[in-house]
Order: C-alpha cells, then structure tokens, then sequence
C-alpha cells in the first residue's frame, strides 16, 4: 500500500502509477546515515587528493593523485593488507572451525554438565576486546607470562618464547587470542542451526542406518553451510575492523608484523597527523570493500 | 565594510562586557590538561599541590584535565588546530616540540625572565629555541645505568663498580646470566613509540649512530649497524625481555629479578612503593651509574622530565604564568608533588627549605647531578620525530626479534626514514 | 448499507496481470462467495475489495462512492483472515475491542459491545486469555467477533475455515451464516471449497486464470454453468467429460457409440464439429434404460458412501464417467458394464471454446 | 544382508561409537580447558598481591587472596565509578537511539513496497561492512567543528555509524518474521501504518529489539577507536580505553589492578551478553538469510 493513502483518501490520486520511490518511513534512517557516514565519507574523498597534516599550520593543499601514488610504493601499506588478510581469514576460518567441532561435541550432552559447558564455551564472547586483549598480553609475557611457564614446567619448551615479541610469532600469537573470543560466536550459530534440523530427518537418517560421519556430511553440514557462510562474512568484516586486540597487544609491532590497516591508517592520522594520507588509504580500502561485497552478493546470489 | 562595521559592534559589545568585569574579575579559571591526575600514583599530589594554589591564589581556579600520557601530545595538536588548548598543559619529551613547531605556544622568555636565573641552567637550555624559551621545565628525570648489587656480588661482579664500558658490559651480562638464568638482565623499552627513540637514542649515540636530527649520518651507517647488532646479540644470548613498556620493568627490578635497568631517576621511587623498603636499605641494594661508554668513549643519556607550557590563545597569560611558576619553582609545591609524588628531580639551582634541600641530598639525587645529567646528549626532537621513531624502532624490534641481515633492516629504515 | 460495484477490474504485479477486467455487482446484506482453485485470482479480488492492495486498472464502488483510492482503514469493512490475524500480544477482549478504540467509542460502549458479541460466539470465558491459549475454532471465534463488534458494511472473510478439521468447519459454517444475519452486512466470502461454497453463498462467483467465470445462485451455476471449467468444477462428484462429434443430423458420435440428440440439442450444436458432452453422476443409470443413450464401459473403482455409491467408469484413456446410484452389491473393478445416459440432462459444451452451447 | 552380517555391522558401530565417545569427551575437555584457562588467569591474578601479580616465574594458584586490587578500583584516586557510568550511558544511549531510528526504516524495508527498497537494502548492508576508521578522520573534523568533540553526545553520534546499520539490519530480520495478516487486520481495523507499527509490530518483536539493543552496546562496549580518538579528558572516558590509557602509566603497569579492572569491564557484558544470547544468533543471521 503506498504511504499515506489513509490520509490522502479524499484526493482522487489514481492508484495506476508505479510504486513510490522511497517509503517515508526510511528517510529518517537515511538522513541519519548520510549526517554521520555520508557525510564523512565524501570529505574523506576529498581529503584523500590533499596534503593536510595537521601538524603543520599550513592550509590543506590539493595534490591530485600523489597519496595514492604514494600508497603504490608504500612497502608498510601492502605489509599490512597482507596482516590483515592473514589476520582475517586465519582468525575466521579456525574460529568456524573450532565452533563448529564444540558445537557437534556438545550437540546431544543434555542435563546439568552439557548446560554449564554451553554456558562456559560461550562465555568468551562477552569479554570485551579490550580485556581480551590486555589478558593475552599478560599470559603472552616472555618472562612473567603464565603461558611460558606452564610450558616450561611441562618441560614442553627449554628457553621461554617471545611470543609477542617474534616477528613471525607475535601475529599467529595475536590470531588465537583472537580465535579465543570468536570461536564462540561460530558456537551458537552452529548450535542453533543443529537445533534447528527436524527430528524427522535425523530419525530418517537413523533409519537409513546413516553412520556419525554419513549423518554429519550428508545431513547436518548442509543445514551448517549456510549460517557459516554468513557467520564468516560477519565475522570477516568485524575483524577487518578490529583495532583493540592489535593495538594493545603489539601496536603493531614488533617492526611491522603485526600491522594492520585499521593500525596503520590510525598511526597515520592520528599520530603523524597524515589526515591526506590516511584518507586515501581510506578510500583504497574503500573500494576493496565494495568489490568484496559486490562478490559476496553475486556468490550469494548464485546460490539461491 | 561589513566586516568593519561587524568589528565595530564586536568591540562596543566587549567594551560593555569589560565594563562589567571587574565584579567578576576574581574569578578566572584555567585549564590545566595533564596525565598527573591521570595516574593513580600521582592523582592525589597533583589534586592537593591544586588545591593548595588555589589556597594562596583566591581568584584562580584551577580546571584540571586528565589527559592519559601517551595521548596528550595528540590531543594538544588536535587542540591547537581546534582552537580550544587550555590555558597550561604539562608535556614532555619529543611533544614538547611537536607542540612548539605546530606554533601553538607562548613564549615564555618575558615572563620567566627573572624565574630562569635560579634554575640550573642545564634544565631550560634545550627549550630555548629560535621560537623562544617554549616550555618551562617543571621536574627533571634523566635516565640512568641502574644495578643491582645483590645480582652484581651474586655474579661475582663488584657491586660498587657497574661496568664502565659496553665491553665490559656484554661480559658483566653473560656472568649474570650464567649466575641467574631466569632474569631479565638488563631491562630496556623496546616498544614502538616515541618515547622508546627517545630512551634509546643515548645507546644509538654511544655506538656513534645519528640516524636523524642535525648533522645526520642516517641509518645505513657501520654505527646504526654495529647498534643494532647489538641489540640482536642481547636478545639472542636471553639478556633483555623485549617488547615490554619500561614500566613494566620496576616491579621486576623491587623483587630483585632485573640486573641493569635503563631507566629514569623516579625508579627509585617505584621500587621503594613497591617493596617498602628505606633509603639505607634502597642504596644498599641498588646503584646509578652513567651509561657505559660506547665507541665515542662516552656514554649519554637523555632527559625525561616534564615541562609546562602556556597557549598563545590563552585569554589569561599572567594567571596562567602565575600557576607555571607555582608549579615549577614554589618550594612547598616541588616537595609536595616534584620530590615525594613524581620521584624527580626540581629544576631550582638551590633550596632555601633545608628539608627539601635534604630530601634531595641522596647518593641516587648525587650521582645523577654529578655524573649523569651532564652527558645529557640533545635528542632531534621536532614535528618528523615520531615518524621516525615508528620507523626507527620497528627496524630495532626486527633486529631484535627476526633473523632478517642487519644490512637489510638497516636500509630499510633508510628508506623508510626517506619517504 | 453497500451494494459493492467492481467494474473492469485489474491487477497487475509487476509484469504479470493476475486478474483481467472482473465486473461485479454485489449487492447489499448479499453473502456472496468467491470460489476457485487456487491462483484462481479470488482472494487477490478480495483483497482489492478490502483495499489492501491497490487496483491496477478499472474501478469500485461501494454504492455511489468510488474507493480506488480509500485506503482499507476508510473503508467500512471487516474482515476475518485466513490464519486469523489474531493479535497475540493482546487478550481476547483486546483483540476485539482493538478497532473500537480506534473509533473513539468510550469504555461502555466499548465493554458492552465486545461482551455481546462473545456471548453471542460463546468466547465469554475466555475474554482475558491470549491468542496463543485458545483451540483453532475459538481463535477461529475470535476473528469473527472481532469482525462483529465493529457493525462494518462489508464483511470479508478469507478462507476462514480453511485451518479447522472437517466436523468443526460444519459448525462453523452455520455460525458463519447466523453473524450475517445478525450483522446484515454486506458480506464476501472466499473459498477454494466449492461445498462450502453451494452450502454457504447467496450467490457465487467461480473464478479461474485471473478471470470471473460465472457469478449466478448455487442452482443456477450448478443446472446451467457457463463453461466446462464452471460445470467440472461444482458439484460433487464432479461432472464427467465425454469428447464427441457431430454424426448425422440426430447423433454425436463418442469413442464407444453412437448417441441421439433433441431437435433442440442439435440447433444448439448448430454447425460445430467437435464437442464436449457432460454428464452429471446422478444423470447415469448402470444397465440399459429405454430411451436412453447407451455407452459402454470398464468398472475402475466403487467408492461406497453408505446409503449410496459412485461408481467410477472408464470409457476410454482419457475418459471417466462416475455414476452416483443406490448401493448395489457385486460390482467389481474391471467389470464391463453399459451406462445409460438421460441425454435430456447433459450439457454441451464447444470443445474448442468449452463455452456451453 | 545375513544375519552374520548385520552382526558384524552392528559390533563395528558400537566399538565405533565407543572410540567416537572418547574422543568426544576428550574434545569436550580441551574445549573447557581452553575456553576457562584465560579466564582463571584473569581472576587469579586480579586476587593477588602486586608483587605476586608482576613475578617471574607466575603463581599458578594466587599464596594470599587479596581483594585490595578491586578496593583500589572503588576507593583508589582515579574515577573507577565514572569511567563505569560513562561507558554504560553511551553505550546504553547508543544502543536505544541506534535502535529506535532503526525501526521505522527497518519496518519499510521488510514490507518494502516502493523501487529504491532493493537499494537502500544493499546500501545499508554496505554500510554496515563500513571500515571504522576510514570514517575516523573526518568524522573527528565533524565533531571538531560543531563541539561536540570530548563529550558523550559526541561519542553516541560514533558509535550510531556502526550501530545504526546494524540495527536495520537485525530488526528487519526480526520484522520478518511478523505474520503480515496481523498488519493486516490491524489496518482494517482503522489504523494508519506508524500506529501499526508502535502498537502491533513493536510489541510483537520487542525480544529482538532487546537482542538488538544488546548488541549494539556490546559492540559499542567493544569500541576502542572512538573514544579514544573522540574523548579527550580522562574524567570522561569509557572504561575499555581507560583501562588502556591508565593502566600502563607513566610508572609502571599494576597487572593486578588491571585484571580487578578487566573483571569488572566484563561482568556487566557477560550479564547482558547471557540475556539475550539465544535469539542473538537468530537475528544475526535472519536478516542475512531473508535480506538478499
């Protein structure tokens, strides 16, 4: 029905048009989102051709394409895109994994013990990144850390490890911490999913004699895939965006390793004061953004 | 002519507001941004040394800010290009010059004129710039070599005498770590940061690296290479714990499990919170000694301590300077908050209150007076430092924590140092 | 008071035209049910009725007034859903007085009305309970209440007992039939049902593709429907089909024999070929009968019923005729047998048309 | 299949099974033992001593319990209390206004009647993805100019950018799954579309605007960057980047304390985190499924 026929019922508007353009009742949403994204998203644009450090007095200059130019050769830019990846699909792809496995672990524990395991696999989620971030610093610690010294305890290890303070340990070491608080995430929405598959065809399944495995891969990963392949793209862009864990645990270090955009760009602005700079890295980031989104729609798609 | 006529009204409309001033004049309200009210330990110094200006001075009132440590050289940039700084803020390190070159600062050479004479001159030298004197030093904290000589005798080193050269060091670490497997042997920043350029810069100057400020060499130097070098062999032989903040350092050292810390002259404070031990006790159990000497048959060190600095927009400059001068140089105030609250050392050439001048009577007070606060060495601080700094100090966390050439990291600080 | 005019009526979603130039008149306190398989277009006519969707082409009327563009909350009308509606945040009594608070009719009113109508449906127990708490004809109830309390114009009811099983829908056909007369209200009911529809409708509207086929009294679309798709579609059992053609100036020849026709039948036929003959169940006799029309036939299958029987007969592959007759004890599947025909009662319809002649 | 086989097939399963239990509950204890051992060191260490909490060589078990790290938080100089009450009014602030300017958009799209619906859904989802920080610089330039930089309202205005869209997102999910007859009856009952919506709709998917709102605040409680970058003066800081700027001071990191401190930042998103945690996944993933 289109918008506000009730109260326009006495003019005689012929109802053969098209559909409306826009429903009334978006275009408070919409200018919200155009205020605090739109708005910042177009200077952005507009920052991203200027020199404007705001350390200097001067007035921001116009300098065309030179930041993005820049970027091109910018070897830190393209150490961190690749963190990011890494950081990423390493974090979601092991999350899912382990969330799915504890899920299926758990699936048909009932009573008093299933319940409070349920409770306590999840409880990971509600710990802010910021704790998250500050525990796993502190267990990470090469000297004073828990995790070294039960290790060494254990006679597992000889000589504690730097953990955080490895170049090619420290981003693998900041992913588990990260796998710990997301792995739950994957949990619940595996676990409702297999919650949600009828009894009947479970039971046909057990008529059929459909072995564990043959139950697992023939009926309840089909029921799984989709809420994964949401999950992930969930999780994907929540931890594109993640910034507490990295910055607290190694701000980026130790020498870039663990850079990662959302670190660099934040450097950038805000403490060389780059703001041109920073922009422009925006906006490449920008459009990788929306070609990943126009994949995911299309493969999305293409499913249905 | 609109804007004349615009100003015109402006100055009528003030001439109205001046008019009805003095009723109010009394009360004037400055803005303080500083981390001492940020930080649990000093919190209550910082509010009652406030409090007590506040007291003598009725017709000020002080709006503290808390602004936390690693932010407040940020946040008076983005200030100044605002154009809402407060009136005072409390600053140190390289921000102090990231603030002077943004030219958001006051000179202070008119109103310190006098003050200036009855400082040691060492600690306002180096914020005497062409822009004038920027900053007014408020306490001084130099870094020094301290030891442990419990550690020392339990190595079979001489506990009086720390090692006087880098060579002598790198031996003195290995019997330490022989003697003491588990602890950390010597405790140093290598975070990326800012401030971990400005505490190892003296160790960069001792092997005769000068990778930027005046008269740089730049970092593909043998000096830069022959540092970082040995920064990776102290990581490899298990001699530093890298990647922790220096702070991280003093609770370590109290419970007697560091043997050389490159730390600043409050540590001595910390370590006595921490373990609640006495003076005697303290120097019984620990020393400060210069830097060994490195290639240039010197060692250096660098200067930690906070200064104040007054905003050119600052509406009330002489309440303002009023306070400045409090803080920095009003006996009552230096013992309350700059001896006993921040563990530094006052900026004042000379003490009339004898206990104040006793408070700072100490073996650590001497030793850094005499022999430590002179190789001072000046730091390229200025708006490129920490640029520099995130480059400079991930080619030394990668020195330290990969097995990547040193040539190579190196010349990529070079180039990073070149973009 | 609403006598509802649909003249030239269409709708279109998106690209696809699912009703094509509806006309009907309806008249004021009519109970007129829409009836047709589904797809048929009748709840989409409904609905346009109700003025939830908007008409695509064409015009309606509740009597003068033309409400195109009345939006449904304007409209005086009523209507019960098929899955009810039922708010389940709120309580019976709630749910019924939803629309008088709208109207700004105080607490008394208000209070008297809903409890009448409860009682009236026999809900006055349960006036605080939720949705959720009721069985299927209660909620079933409480929909009609709903609809009562307001007094509307026109009532509209959409599949309403689709949802109940088959005893509680008799029952509640009858309560269906007793709120219109009490409402004397101007009522339209849709159903792909077509007893329900016989039972139930003052007149009936069959529609079929999107289009009205037939509107007419039950026993005019049961005697004379308008087409093969009407005449298939009322009755039960369901008429039987017989494809023939012209033989001669009295005959119609069929897969299995020759059959005569009335003077008056074959003027009907005029010059056309080929045609459908149809044949209603109780029209068939097994066994010849003089003066009737012989076919001869193959026994599929007996459904008893009790006091009667349906024998249904194949006459060729795509040829079935069922005959509805008193039981008769030893009829079985592949038995051949001769039907008898009364071809005074048979329709004739176009084959190409299917229109009837 | 013989009898003999089915036999043999039936041994197999049950041996099968039994290892297959095995292995369950050896999974099931690795799974506890790494989901509880990060949180047993945040607690045993917020309950030592400060020498103990800083040792070389860890206590396993803290020798003395000691509450003074969580007394240091309530009593001690810094305003614990303000750095809670902040983080849970913009938070909370957020979440609601996040949730309430979402719902009639929300409504449109899910009963979406007009041609830019298929656009305005892709846009929101797109906005959604939207990388945080991109948005960092010039929205920090907005607050700048229209003072709103270092008060809550400012942060509320971040926070919305992310937890706006999200928002849509969700309640649309949730507003799908409303019968449209309900609407239906409700229209012909006599009432225009937003009373509908507040008196039908809202009610009907008030669970998942509290799962809603829930998340948003977790997400904002999460939120490093913003206040960072937003919230200048201490007094005036959430607890997360408090925890981060006071913490590690200019004289030493107190471990202990900053456990206390991470204890009592996570108890309150645990608490709201357990509320809702059911229908959280539901509408996470409802308006992913249903949306495109």
């Amino acid at each position: 029905m289109r918008p506000g026929a009730a109260k326009k019922a006495h003019l005689s508007r012929p109802m053969r048009g098209r559909a409306p353009l826009l429903d009334g009742m978006v275009v408070p949403t919409l200018i919200v989102l155009a205020l605090i994204i739109g708005y910042p998203v177009v200077s952005t644009l507009m920052l991203s051709v200027q020199q404007y450090d705001l350390i200097n007095d001067a007035a921001p200059s116009y300098v065309g394409m030179r930041n993005f130019s820049d970027i091109a050769s910018d070897q830190i830019f393209w150490t961190a895109v690749k963190n990011t990846l890494i950081y990423t699909f390493g974090t979601v792809f092991v999350a899912a994994f382990l969330g799915a496995a504890m899920a299926l672990m758990l699936e048909n524990l009932n009573g008093p013990f299933g319940n409070a395991a349920r409770a306590i696999v999840v409880s990971p989620w509600a710990v802010p990144f910021v704790v998250v971030a500050f525990l796993f610093r502190f267990i990470y610690m090469q000297k004073g850390g828990v995790l070294n010294a039960v290790l060494m305890h254990l006679g597992i290890i000889e000589a504690p490890i730097p953990w955080l303070n490895d170049s090619d340990l420290a981003l693998p070491a900041i992913i588990v911490a990260n796998i710990w608080t997301t792995t739950p995430f994957f949990f619940l929405l595996v676990a409702s999913s297999l919650s949600g598959i009828p009894d009947a065809v479970l039971e046909s399944a057990r008529v059929d004699r459909a072995g564990t495995w043959a139950t697992l891969y023939h009926i309840k990963l089909p029921y799984m895939r989709n809420p994964l392949v949401i999950g992930s793209l969930l999780m994907i862009i929540a931890n594109f965006n993640d910034f507490a864990k990295v910055w607290v645990m190694t701000q980026g270090g130790p020498g870039f390793s663990t850079t990662t955009l959302v670190v660099y760009v934040y450097r950038m602005a805000f403490e060389n004061f780059r703001l041109g700079y920073a922009s422009a890295l925006g906006v490449i980031w920008l459009i990788l953004l929306l070609v990943t989104a126009a994949l995911y729609f299309r493969l999305l798609r293409g499913r249905d | 002519m609109a804007r004349i006529r615009m100003s015109r009204r402006v100055l009528m409309l003030s001439a109205a507001v001046f008019a009805a001033l003095p009723a109010m004049a009394q009360d004037i309200t400055l803005t303080f941004a500083n981390w001492a009210t940020a930080e649990a330990t000093t919190r209550d110094g910082m509010e009652q040394v406030i409090a007590r200006f506040e007291e003598a001075n009725p017709g000020i009132r002080i709006d503290s800010q808390a602004i936390a440590f690693p932010e407040i050289g940020r946040q008076m940039v983005l200030r100044i290009r605002s154009g809402n700084p407060p009136d005072v803020a409390q600053i140190a390190g390289n921000d102090t010059f990231l603030l002077a070159a943004s030219g958001g600062l006051q000179a202070l050479d008119d109103y310190a004129g006098e003050t200036l004479a009855t400082l040691k001159p060492g600690s306002y030298a180096p914020f005497q710039t062409e822009k004038g004197l920027v900053a007014m030093p408020w306490n001084q904290a130099p870094a020094g070599f301290w030891f442990s000589r419990d550690i020392l005798k339990g190595a079979g080193l001489d506990p009086d005498n720390p090692p006087a050269t880098i060579e002598d060091l790198n031996a003195a670490m290995a019997k330490v770590k022989e003697a003491y497997p588990d602890i950390i042997v010597l405790g140093m920043d290598t975070t990326n940061r800012a401030f971990s350029l400005q505490s190892n810069w003296p160790w960069m100057r001792a092997f005769g690296a000068l990778p930027i400020g005046e008269g740089a060499t730049g970092a593909d130097t043998p000096e830069m290479k022959a540092y970082l070098g040995w920064m990776r062999m102290l990581a490899q032989e298990g001699y530093i714990d890298p990647g922790r903040k220096i702070g991280e350092f003093r609770p370590l050292i109290a419970q007697g499990q560091v043997a050389f810390l490159w730390d600043q002259v409050l540590v001595q404070g910390v370590i006595q919170n921490a373990s609640g031990i006495d003076d005697a006790t303290f120097n019984a159990q620990f020393g400060v000694a210069p830097m060994p000497a490195g290639a240039l048959g010197s060692g250096y060190s660098f200067e930690g301590g906070h200064q104040l600095v007054m905003f050119d927009k600052s509406a009330q400059k002489d309440a303002a300077w009023k306070f400045i001068n409090y803080l920095a140089t009003d006996e009552a105030a230096a013992k309350l908050y700059t001896v006993d609250t921040n563990r530094s050392i006052p900026p004042a050439a000379s003490f009339a209150d004898p206990e104040l001048a006793a408070s700072l009577d100490t073996p650590v007070i001497e030793a850094f007076s005499t022999s430590i606060i002179p190789t001072i060495t000046p730091e390229p601080f200025g708006p490129d430092f920490a640029t520099a700094a995130t480059a400079i100090m991930a080619g030394v966390q990668e020195a330290v924590t990969s097995d990547r050439p040193i040539d190579d990291i190196a010349a990529d600080i070079q180039s990073q140092l070149d973009r | 008071m609403a006598d509802i005019r649909v003249a030239g009526v269409e709708k279109d979603y998106g690209a696809l035209t699912v009703l094509h130039d509806c006309n009907l008149e309806i008249r004021d306190n009519e109970f007129i049910v829409l009836v047709g398989p589904s797809g048929s277009g009748k709840t989409t006519l409904l609905r346009l009725i109700a003025g939830l969707e908007p008409i695509s082409r064409g015009d309606m009327y509740f009597d003068e007034t033309r409400v195109n563009d009345l939006d449904v909350s304007d409209r005086d009308i009523a209507m019960v859903f098929q899955n009810y509606g039922l708010y389940p945040h709120m309580s019976v009594f709630e749910n019924m007085a939803f629309s008088l608070r709208r109207r700004g009719l105080d607490r008394q009113q208000i209070d008297a009305k809903v409890r009448n109508a409860a009682e009236l449906l026999n809900l006055s127990d349960y006036l605080q309970r939720r949705p959720k708490q009721l069985s299927g004809g209660q909620r079933q109830r409480v929909a009609l209440g709903r609809a009562m309390v307001r007094d509307p114009e026109v009532f509209l009811l959409d599949e309403p007992l689709s949802n109940l099983d088959a005893q509680l829908r008799v029952q509640m056909r009858h309560e269906i039939l007793r709120v219109h007369q009490r409402v004397k209200a101007t009522a339209v009911y849709v159903t792909h049902d077509q007893v329900e529809a016989m039972t139930m409708g003052d007149r009936i509207v069959v529609m079929h593709q999107g289009r009205i086929q037939q509107v007419g009294t039950p026993e005019e679309l049961y005697d004379q429907p308008c087409n093969r798709f009407v005449a298939s579609f009322i009755g039960t059992p369901a008429m039987g089909f017989v494809a023939a053609r012209r033989a001669g100036e009295g005959g119609l020849g069929t897969a299995t024999g020759e059959v005569a026709i009335s003077a008056a039948q074959a003027q009907r036929i005029g010059a056309r070929g080929n045609l459908t003959i149809g044949i209603r169940p109780e029209h068939i006799t097994l066994g010849e009968v003089a003066g009737q029309a012989q076919l001869s036939a193959t026994v599929e299958m007996v459904e008893m019923l009790g006091a009667e029987q349906y024998v249904h007969c194949r006459l060729g592959p795509d040829e079935m005729l069922t005959a509805r007759m008193p039981r008769t004890a030893g009829l079985r599947p592949d038995q051949k047998v001769t039907l008898s025909i009364d071809m005074d009662a048979v329709h004739l319809f176009d084959a190409e048309t299917e229109a009837a002649l | 299949m013989t009898d003999a086989g089915r036999q043999g097939f039936r041994h197999r399963q049950s041996a099968g099974r039994r290892i297959g239990r095995g292995l369950q509950f050896a999974g099931l204890g690795f799974a506890l033992l790494w989901t509880l051992a990060p949180l047993y060191w945040m607690v045993a260490t917020s309950l030592k001593t400060e020498l103990e909490a800083t040792q070389l060589d860890p206590t396993l078990f803290p020798h003395s319990i000691t509450l003074q790290n969580y007394t240091g938080l309530a009593g001690g100089s810094l305003p614990f209390m303000q750095f809670f009450v902040n983080s849970v009014l913009t938070c909370l602030v957020a979440a609601i206004v996040a949730v309430v300017i979402a719902i009639p958009a929300a409504y449109a799209l899910s009963r979406a009647k007009f041609r830019a619906a298929s656009q305005v859904g892709y846009l929101i989802l797109i906005v959604r993805m939207f990388p945080m920080v991109v948005l960092l610089a010039p929205l920090y330039l907005i607050l700048l100019t229209t003072g709103l930089l270092d008060t809550h309202f400012g942060l509320i205005v971040g926070y919305t950018t992310f937890g706006l869209p999200f928002a849509v997102w969700m309640i649309k999910g949730f507003i799908d799954a409303v019968p449209i007859e309900i609407e239906e009856a409700a229209r012909v009952d006599g009432y225009p579309r937003w009373q509908i919506l507040l008196r039908i709709v809202v009610p009907l998917i008030y669970p998942g605007l509290i799962t809603t709102g829930i998340f948003v605040l977790m997400e904002a409680w999460n939120n490093l960057i913003y206040p960072l970058t937003f919230i200048t003066t201490l007094d005036k800081q959430t607890l997360p980047a408090a925890l981060q700027l006071t913490f590690t001071g200019q004289f030493k990191t107190d471990w202990g304390g900053m456990m206390a401190a991470s204890v009592v930042t996570t108890l309150p998103l645990m608490i709201a985190f357990f509320t809702v945690q059911r229908s959280m996944v539901r509408g996470l993933t409802a308006g992913s499924v249903t949306g495109t």
